[in-house]
Parts: structure tokens; C-alpha cells; sequence
């Protein structure tokens, strides 16, 4: 096992991360900006090292500074979170080449999966059904014509080398294609710097439902379930649970197979997630995250698995030592993502923490590395808490998580905590009766899409 | 500024001192002429010293950042690690070191390399003037932004 | 302090000074001109916020304690409930009130009756005087150490 | 269902209900002294009442305030809690006949418990072992002699009506008996009014070992597994864990099953714990506690089971759901009972609370009714906090502990976390070695027993 692992990333994740190497025995190294010399990842470790200014680009994803720092403290290993470097194959390649573990998946499986054409062939290959869409790129307005009338309206044009939404167009029927594909590759020109897209079926009132993979370097592999993403706001996740609503044991079981299986035979290793778009029973692959979600403490929840505990096992080389029966799944639990903005008009808050108490009780889980006094930088993303309900069942931890936000003082800066109080009272949500499209009707957006 | 009292007082006085306050991180300024006078008093921030003390324990650095050097952090002629890496003090081992205490330095001199990923990095004089402290040694790791030297 | 006695203070000033106070968020500013000066000072309530806020929200009294009631809580001639119960301000239903505003009441007078598990527990008068104010009405529920009515 | 509970109780466990209820939908009444006005369950609670002055005397114990609260409030039920009127035959009584239902066991079976003679030869009459001794009260010291003489030394003399320790006195052998009977019946006169006394064999080593009990109105009853609570100084509960270091699979079921079986005889319903010594694979009863108790998230978290939701909803008449088979018992729990005192004198030291960060992330359960800026009553027991963690096995347990009291800021008073860490790495308590006397060598006290 290791001795010391370097935390590459911030913010609660880097708690989490601190969490279970000292739950595990292993010192940590905390890198941080100059902005974040007070961050209670960096008190909380081992050692600190500062790598830069404040800027992400001049800190955390300064891969020179990440690595000198892994030398001149004799780290093993590196653990990257989610976001900055932790997608990054390069990185992983120079991690590997300067005698580190990165714990996380292959550099070639990261370039893989980076590549969303690729990896929609890759995946359909070892038997994931994907959305109907080009067989490749597609390059000019006539081959876009001549795909969408072969797959079907609605379609969507999408940038190869995007994520996040950006990139990203709609057409309902042919009289719309010219304008949203023109428009796509020019987003994607300016976004990326590659005015590559392709093109897909367009589903209407589907649901985004992740299955959580875990394999090791034995061809172990498990799947732990799915997590229902639906609720998304401009394509960021604000509310995840598993089970999904729409999910019963035995669809679970056979995607969770159909995922677990492709993982095994494409060789993968560490976390990774395996995400679908799900409407009328039918799956499609939408693209798969190759490192550790923000919303991995839902699983962790239903299965009692302990998922970076795990990576950090399986990255040593440790086999999984269980299979996928011996995984089980009982309650039922939910995420709410806390962001430091105003519940309204979605603009961010940043500021200093005045008064802060966190919820408690059973069932209560909440991953933050906010603190009374704490200000919170505005260089950086707005999440500032996680909160995680598990319940026996779904309207118990409906409940649960109702009377937890209730709770919830952030004094100081605006949350989002008024617009989940808002969420959970919604009957839709409430019913489980959601799909990706709901929350923007809710909070009174247009789609961009 | 007036010299009676008015039921219009100098807002403008005020608020130029309050700012003043402010900028200058100030508790208290007291402003008069002849007869006349005003004084404004900031609350100190107590929640400031709460910041620092929410968390039970607070990790020690890596390398070796001396108290001693931390008190002339804001030193007008701190010269600051601009990378994170190793610190050598002479251009080659056995070799004399490129500056010592009282050495005069002319800005754009190297005064220490920085090896950071294998790659040595020559640190130059930011100014001109007298080498005043020196607060690592040679061989020393160092993080971003830590105290090298002080030249005055 | 003014040498000329005045019959009213520059009130405007003071007010001027206290937005001032406000606006800058200044704890105090004095002001003067030769043998005139004013000087304001605000209390600052930090910590004393802090402590009445850390929750998210206030259980509401079940019974009805009168805000016009509670800012008379350190009235000297308060009279507070000893007990939880129902208030009456009659012996029996449709009899006149013990007591109304104005009347002059002697210590050991029988100014209420609370209820409480179905014994009547007459409340007296704790000294001599006039009813000043009557803050509930019969029938309603008290909790200890309500304010029931003042004696002046 | 009950529309409004009315909570008799204050601090961490007022507030524990209080969540229960809530999430339960259903609405809650504080009752406080005029010490409590500003505490949490109070602010949290729908609607609350001030009882009395801060004595718990004049209010948490004034059957008659608290009642008259529930009358005027519209309350269907009263939840005692633990310690004040929690065990008080007459005040359950009252209650009822006040056309209120009493949250926890019938008047009868708390005053058959409370006698703890007549419980000894109630539970040993349904099958429960007990410690050999008199076969009731030892009137003077010829009887005394020859009861020790009948059972063998080591023996205790015990207060009838005793509790907390008071009124026991232990005697190695014949020289030590006159000087211990004498002793124990004027502690007794002194403490409880009662000389009575009675006489047992004296256990050098033994655990404490205790069966969570749950009854319903119907006749089913489970057990939830043991608790080991042998971490006491002078009978207060310090450290308490589930499961039992040592004890297997087997001896669970075994003695579950007994106290069970032996529960559902009597006709016993509610939550109950049935206290064992054990010793050399041998279980004898202490006592049975009717109530709630402090350390039952240790339960909660290797079952579960909310088993304040179960408590209230067998009170209003609904069956348990599920019997002994559906029980699952994963993972290990330990609860630290957190105090306002000197670690190592033990002086109470009640204040105000400055920074207040309560440890979070996977596995951690806070319960506390503290916040920045509460001032902690001197008037109360001195337990602010209970920190209770999960793990998938006893070493993650402990490894999770370990960092979550690292990480609990609690300033402006003293508490007893440093004698937790101290604990939590004592290899004693590593090992499970331990027994109900090993706490007091630890902090270098002699029993006072």
C-alpha cells in the first residue's frame, strides 16, 4: 500500500480524498494555489505545498508544479479527484514516467473514452447500445441532410471534442438543421479549437441514468448500481439518486451487465461510470467519465461500499475481493449539490462563511470543506457542499432530506439550498415523474439546445 | 471645512476617511486643524481571527518554509520562489555560491537555480542592491511563493 | 457639550452622523469645532447576531405571547405566569372580570384563575397598585413566566 | 398517526426526535425550562412552551406543567426521551389517563423493571440467566453472611432501588462482608430513602453486554443485536460499540433470541434493552432498561432500522413489518459520548460554545444540540455531543473514528475528546480487550465499588 498520496485538487473532494488516506493509514500531500492556503483540505493533510497563483491554470493544472511537488516529498501516488488534470492522459503518462501511481484509470483508456466518437465505437464494439447518429464525424451541411434523414428527427449535432453542453444543437425537422449545425461547428471552433461534430438522435423526454463501475487490475470487475442524474441546469447535475425512480431490479441487473462486461473487455481499470440516456426501457450510451463523479456518495450509500477507499485499493494493485453478488443494494439515497449562488437567477456568490452549521442526525452525510470564517475564492467552481440522504426507502429519505436542508445555516453568501427546499417539494420530483429536459421547465429556462 | 458647527457635516470627510480606513487597514484616524477636529474608529474584524481557528489541526508544510522567513514576507525586497522544486546555491557542486550575505548584486544577476522537474532554472536579482538574507540552503525543496532572499 | 444652553440639540446633525455610522460602517465619529463637539458611537452587535442566528428557522410559540407583552418583560411591576395553563379572568363564565384596566388592586387581591390539569389556581395581586395593562384574554393558554398584566 | 408529539425531554435526544417526527410529517411541541429557551430543539420544534425555571425539577420533571402543555397544545402523544421522566411508572400513567399516548412501554412493565428485585425474578421466571444471589432482600448481617457463603465470594451488596452505583458495595470475602453490608444500606437509606438491599456474585472481568429489544402491540418482537458498553467510569457510559468484540455470529443469536423470546412473555412492547454481564461465555442479567437509550445509533447504523420512527410508530398501534430473519447485521458501529468536562479531571466545565465544527463525510453521524455561540447550562447533564461512525469492519471503524474526532472542533469549553483519542488508540481497546473495569484503570481511577 501506499505511504503518501498527492491530492492534485480542492474543495471538498480533496476532504473526501483526505478522509479515506487517513482512514487508510497514508499520509497526504496537499497541493493548493495561493488562494487557497486556508482551505481545510490543506489543514487537514499531512503537508502542504504551495504550486501557484491562484489561477487554475498556473496551480491546478500546472502539471510541472504537481510533479515536482510528488518529488521533492517523496509521494507514491497521485490522486486526482474530478475535474483539472484528473481526464487528462497526458498527465497520467508524465505521472507514470516520473515513477508515481496515478490513481485513476490508464492513459490510453482516458484518450479513449476524451475522444466521444471513438468512444461511442469503442463501446458499441463490446455490446453498449449507443443513439442512433453518424458513423463518424460529420463533415459539411449535405452529409448532416443526409444523416438526420437516415436516423430520424429530432437530431442533435454535437462537438467531437466537447462536454459540458457546449457545442451542442438541436434540430427538430429539416427546416431547422442548417441553422443548428452551423451553429454547433462554430461553438465548437471557438470552445475547443476543433469544429469537428457529429450527429445523433434526439430523445426527447429522456432520463440520464449512470451505472458506477469498479474493476481492478485483475479483470474483476462490478458494477454498483445506477445513479438518476436528470436534474441538470445547463448540463450540471444538481440532484442525483439511486435507485432511479425508473429503474426496477431486474433493468438494473441487466445493464449493470452490459456495462460491467464492456468494462471488463476493453481492459479498464479504477472508477469509472458509464453514462445512458434512458427513455421508453430503451438505454443509449452517452459517454463514459473516466475518474471519480461528484456524485459518488450516492452509491456509496446503498452499497456501504467506500468508492475512494476502493480506487486508491485497486490502484495499489489489491484484487476487488468480492464479486457482483456479493454487492448489495438497500435504501434509497439522494444528493443535493450546494452552490454558492443565488437560488434564483443562478449568479454566483462567492464570499466569506459567516455562521455554518451543518445538518446532523441519522441518515445525514455532508461533504464540504466549508468552515465558519472560510471565504470562498471566486476562481474556482461554485459547489460548495454536498448533501447526502439515504433513507429505507425513497419518500423516507424524500423526508430526511426535506428536514436536513432545514437545517442547513450558510450564512454569509447565497446557496441553493432555497431552490432544493423547492425541488423536494415539487410533486414531479416527489413522484419520481422527471427527465433531463425538468428542471430547466422549472426554473424557467429555455433549453440552449 | 468648517469652522462653525453645521447641521450639514462634511460627509465627503468622512467618507474619504473611512475609506482611508480601509486602504490603510487603520482602526482608528483622528483628523483636526486649529480648533476643529473628527476622528472615526473601524471595528476590528473579529472574524478574522475565527478564520483562523476553525480546524483542530493544521498541516505543516512539506519543505521548509522558516518562521523566521515569514515575518519578511512582505518585505519590499523579498525575492519569492516563482516555481516549486529544488533550490542549488552555486551554478555546480564544489562550485562557489552565486551570492552570500553582503555580496552586492546588480538586477538580472543569477542568485540560485531552481531544479523543477529536472530542468534548472536560473533565479535572477528582481533589483539591484545588498544581499541582506539568505533563508534557504542549497538542496532545500521549496514551494510557490516562499522566501529565497532579501535584497536591499 | 454646548456653553449656551439650548433648548434643542442639532438633531439632524446626530441623525446625519448616525446614517454616517451606517453608510461607512464606522463604530464612532467624533465632530467638533473649537469648544463644540459631537461624538456617536455604535453599538456593535456581532457576536450577539451571530449567536441568534446559527439556525435555520424559529419554533413559533404555541400560545400566544404578545410581542406588545414581551418588550415589558423587565417592567418592575410585571406580573408573569408561575405556571402552564389556561388563563381566566373571571371566577365563572359570564361573571364580571376580576380586574379591568385602571382598577386600583390591593397585594393579595385575586386578580386571574389559571387552569391547569383542571385545578383552578387563583393568581394574586404580588403588590399594591393599578392595573396598568391586562395582556391576555380568558381562555387563552400561557406558558411559564408569560407576561399576564402589569401593576403599576 | 399521531398530528403533534409533545417532546418531554431537552438537549441531543429532544432534537433526535424532533428529526424523527419531522420525518415522519409529523408536527412537534418543545416543552423548556426558561434555561432552554435558546436551544436547538426548541428552535427547530414547530411550537414550543416554556415549562418552568431552569431546575429540572420545576420543569423537565414537572409531570403536571408538561401535561398541561400537552392539554393546551393539542398534543396526541408524549415522547420522554431518556432520563427524566422516562421511567416513571406514575407519570406514564398520568399521561394516559389523560387521554394521551406515552411514547415507549405500559406503566406496569416500567415499574416491574424499576424494582429490580421483583425484575430479576420476573425475567428469570421467562428464561433469562441471572447472576446467582439472594433470592430477594437480605434483611441484616446473618443473612447477609450466609447468602455470601451460598453464592461465593466475590459477592456485591446492591440497593433495591438503586441506580448509577449508588448503594453498591462489593466484598472479596468474609472479612470484607460486615463493613460492605453496612456501608450499602446507609448509601441506600441516603440515596434512595430505602435501605433495602440484596446480593449477587461479584463478576471480576465481565462485559456489558446489552440486547436492543422492539416490540410491537401485537405480540412480534425482534432483537437488533447487542451493544457493548463495558467502557464506563463510575457506571456512566464513556465508548459503547456493536457488535461486540466478543462475541460470534452464534452467541448473537443465541441470547438475542432469549431476551426476545423472554420480552415477548411478559407482553412487553416498545423499545427495551435487556443488560447482561457476561464473563467466560456466560450471560447474567443486570437490568432491563424500558426506554430509549443513549447509545442506540450504534443499532441504527449496524441495522438500519430508525428505531425512533419504530418506537413511535408501535405506540400508535402499528405492527412491526418484518421479523427476526429480516434483521440485517452489517458493518461496525462505535458511539463516543462527548461531555463538557476536563479530560482528565473530569470537572464538569459548562460555557459558551465559540467555533463549533462537527466532523462529516462517509460513515460519520453527528448528534448534538450544539452550535456556535450556545451557551451549555450548568443545570444539565454534562453530554453535549455523541459522534457515532460506521465502518465496514471493526478497524475501518476505529481508522474512521480516529480522523472524525480529529477533525470535531468544539471551542469555548472543555470536553472530553482528548480522553477519546487517548482511547482510540489504546491497544487495549484496539484489541477489544477490555472489560467494565478496564476505562477506570485507564484514567488511573480506583472503583468505588
Amino acid at each position: 500500500m501506499f505511504e503518501k498520496i498527492l491530492i492534485a485538487n480542492r474543495g471538498e473532494i480533496a476532504l473526501r480524498i483526505n478522509r479515506a488516506c487517513h482512514e487508510m493509514g497514508i499520509r497526504t500531500l496537499a497541493v493548493h494555489s495561493t488562494a487557497d492556503a486556508d482551505a481545510m483540505h490543506v489543514r487537514l493533510a499531512d503537508e502542504a505545498i504551495c504550486i501557484g497563483p491562484a489561477a487554475a491554470r498556473d496551480s491546478y493544472l500546472n502539471q510541472q508544479a504537481i510533479l515536482s511537488a510528488a518529488t521533492i516529498s517523496n509521494a507514491d501516488a497521485i490522486h486526482p479527484g474530478y475535474g483539472f488534470l484528473s481526464e487528462n492522459a497526458e498527465f497520467v503518462s508524465k505521472v507514470e514516467e516520473h515513477g508515481f501511481v496515478f490513481i485513476g484509470p490508464s492513459a490510453q483508456h482516458i484518450r479513449l473514452m476524451g475522444d466521444k466518437i471513438a468512444a461511442k465505437k469503442a463501446v458499441q464494439d463490446v455490446g453498449i447500445p449507443v443513439v442512433p447518429g453518424s458513423a463518424g464525424a460529420v463533415s459539411g451541411l449535405d452529409e448532416a441532410r443526409a444523416v438526420a434523414a437516415e436516423i430520424g428527427y429530432p437530431v442533435l449535432i454535437k462537438a467531437s471534442a466537447g462536454g459540458g453542453g457546449r457545442g451542442m444543437k438541436a434540430a427538430n425537422n429539416a427546416g431547422e438543421l442548417d441553422a443548428a449545425y452551423q451553429t454547433a461547428v462554430s461553438e465548437a471552433v471557438a470552445s475547443f479549437g476543433n469544429g469537428e461534430v457529429y450527429m445523433e438522435r434526439y430523445l426527447a423526454r429522456p432520463r440520464h441514468i449512470e451505472f458506477q463501475i469498479l474493476a481492478d487490475h485483475h479483470g474483476n470487475v462490478v458494477h454498483l448500481g445506477e445513479r438518476d442524474c436528470s436534474l441538470q441546469r445547463r448540463h450540471q447535475k444538481v440532484i442525483e439518486e439511486s435507485p432511479s425512480p425508473a429503474l426496477n431490479a431486474t433493468e438494473r441487473a441487466r445493464i449493470g451487465h452490459i456495462a460491467a462486461a464492456a468494462v471488463r473487455k476493453i481492459g479498464y481499470h479504477s472508477v469509472g461510470t458509464v453514462e445512458f440516456l434512458y427513455e421508453n426501457g430503451e438505454f443509449f450510451f452517452i459517454e463514459m467519465n473516466t475518474r471519480l463523479q461528484v456524485e459518488h456518495p450516492v452509491t456509496e450509500a446503498i452499497t456501504r461500499l467506500d468508492l475512494v477507499r476502493e480506487m486508491i485499493r485497486v490502484a495499489s494493485g489489491a484484487p476487488l475481493g468480492y464479486s457482483q453478488d456479493d454487492i448489495p443494494f438497500n435504501g434509497h439515497a439522494i444528493e443535493c449539490r450546494i452552490n454558492a449562488e443565488n437560488p434564483d437567477t443562478f449568479l454566483p456568490s462567492p464570499g466569506t462563511i459567516g455562521d455554518y452549521h451543518p445538518p446532523g442526525g441519522l441518515g445525514v452525510r455532508v461533504d464540504s470543506a466549508l468552515y465558519s470564517g472560510y471565504k470562498v475564492p471566486s476562481h474556482y467552481d461554485s459547489m460548495i457542499a454536498k448533501l447526502i440522504v439515504l433513507g429505507s426507502n425513497r419518500n423516507e429519505c424524500l423526508m430526511r432530506l426535506k428536514r436536513a436542508l432545514g437545517e442547513y445555516v450558510i450564512d454569509g453568501l447565497e446557496t441553493s439550498i432555497p431552490l432544493h427546499q423547492k425541488l423536494v417539494a415539487a410533486p414531479d420530483f416527489v413522484n419520481g415523474d422527471y427527465d433531463i429536459h425538468w428542471l430547466e421547465k422549472f426554473v424557467g429556462l429555455k433549453e440552449d439546445g | 471645512m468648517p469652522k462653525q458647527p453645521k447641521s450639514a457635516v462634511d460627509a465627503d470627510l468622512i467618507r474619504t476617511l473611512a475609506d482611508l480606513l480601509d486602504e490603510t487597514g487603520l482602526k482608528e484616524i483622528e483628523y483636526g486643524s486649529g480648533d476643529w477636529n473628527v476622528r472615526v474608529v473601524r471595528e476590528s474584524a473579529g472574524t478574522v481571527v475565527a478564520a483562523s481557528t476553525p480546524l483542530a489541526s493544521t498541516a505543516q508544510p512539506a519543505i521548509g518554509a522558516a518562521t523566521e522567513a515569514e515575518t519578511f514576507a512582505d518585505h519590499p525586497g523579498l525575492v519569492a520562489s516563482p516555481m516549486v522544486g529544488v533550490v542549488y546555491t552555486s551554478p555546480e557542486p564544489g562550485q562557489p555560491s552565486f551570492v552570500k550575505v553582503g555580496d552586492q548584486v546588480t538586477e538580472g544577476d543569477s542568485i540560485l537555480l531552481i531544479e523543477a522537474m529536472k530542468v534548472f532554472n536560473p533565479i535572477k536579482a528582481p533589483c539591484s542592491g545588498r544581499v541582506a538574507r539568505i533563508f534557504i540552503g542549497t538542496e532545500d525543496p521549496v514551494e510557490y511563493g516562499e522566501p529565497l532572499m532579501i535584497i536591499e
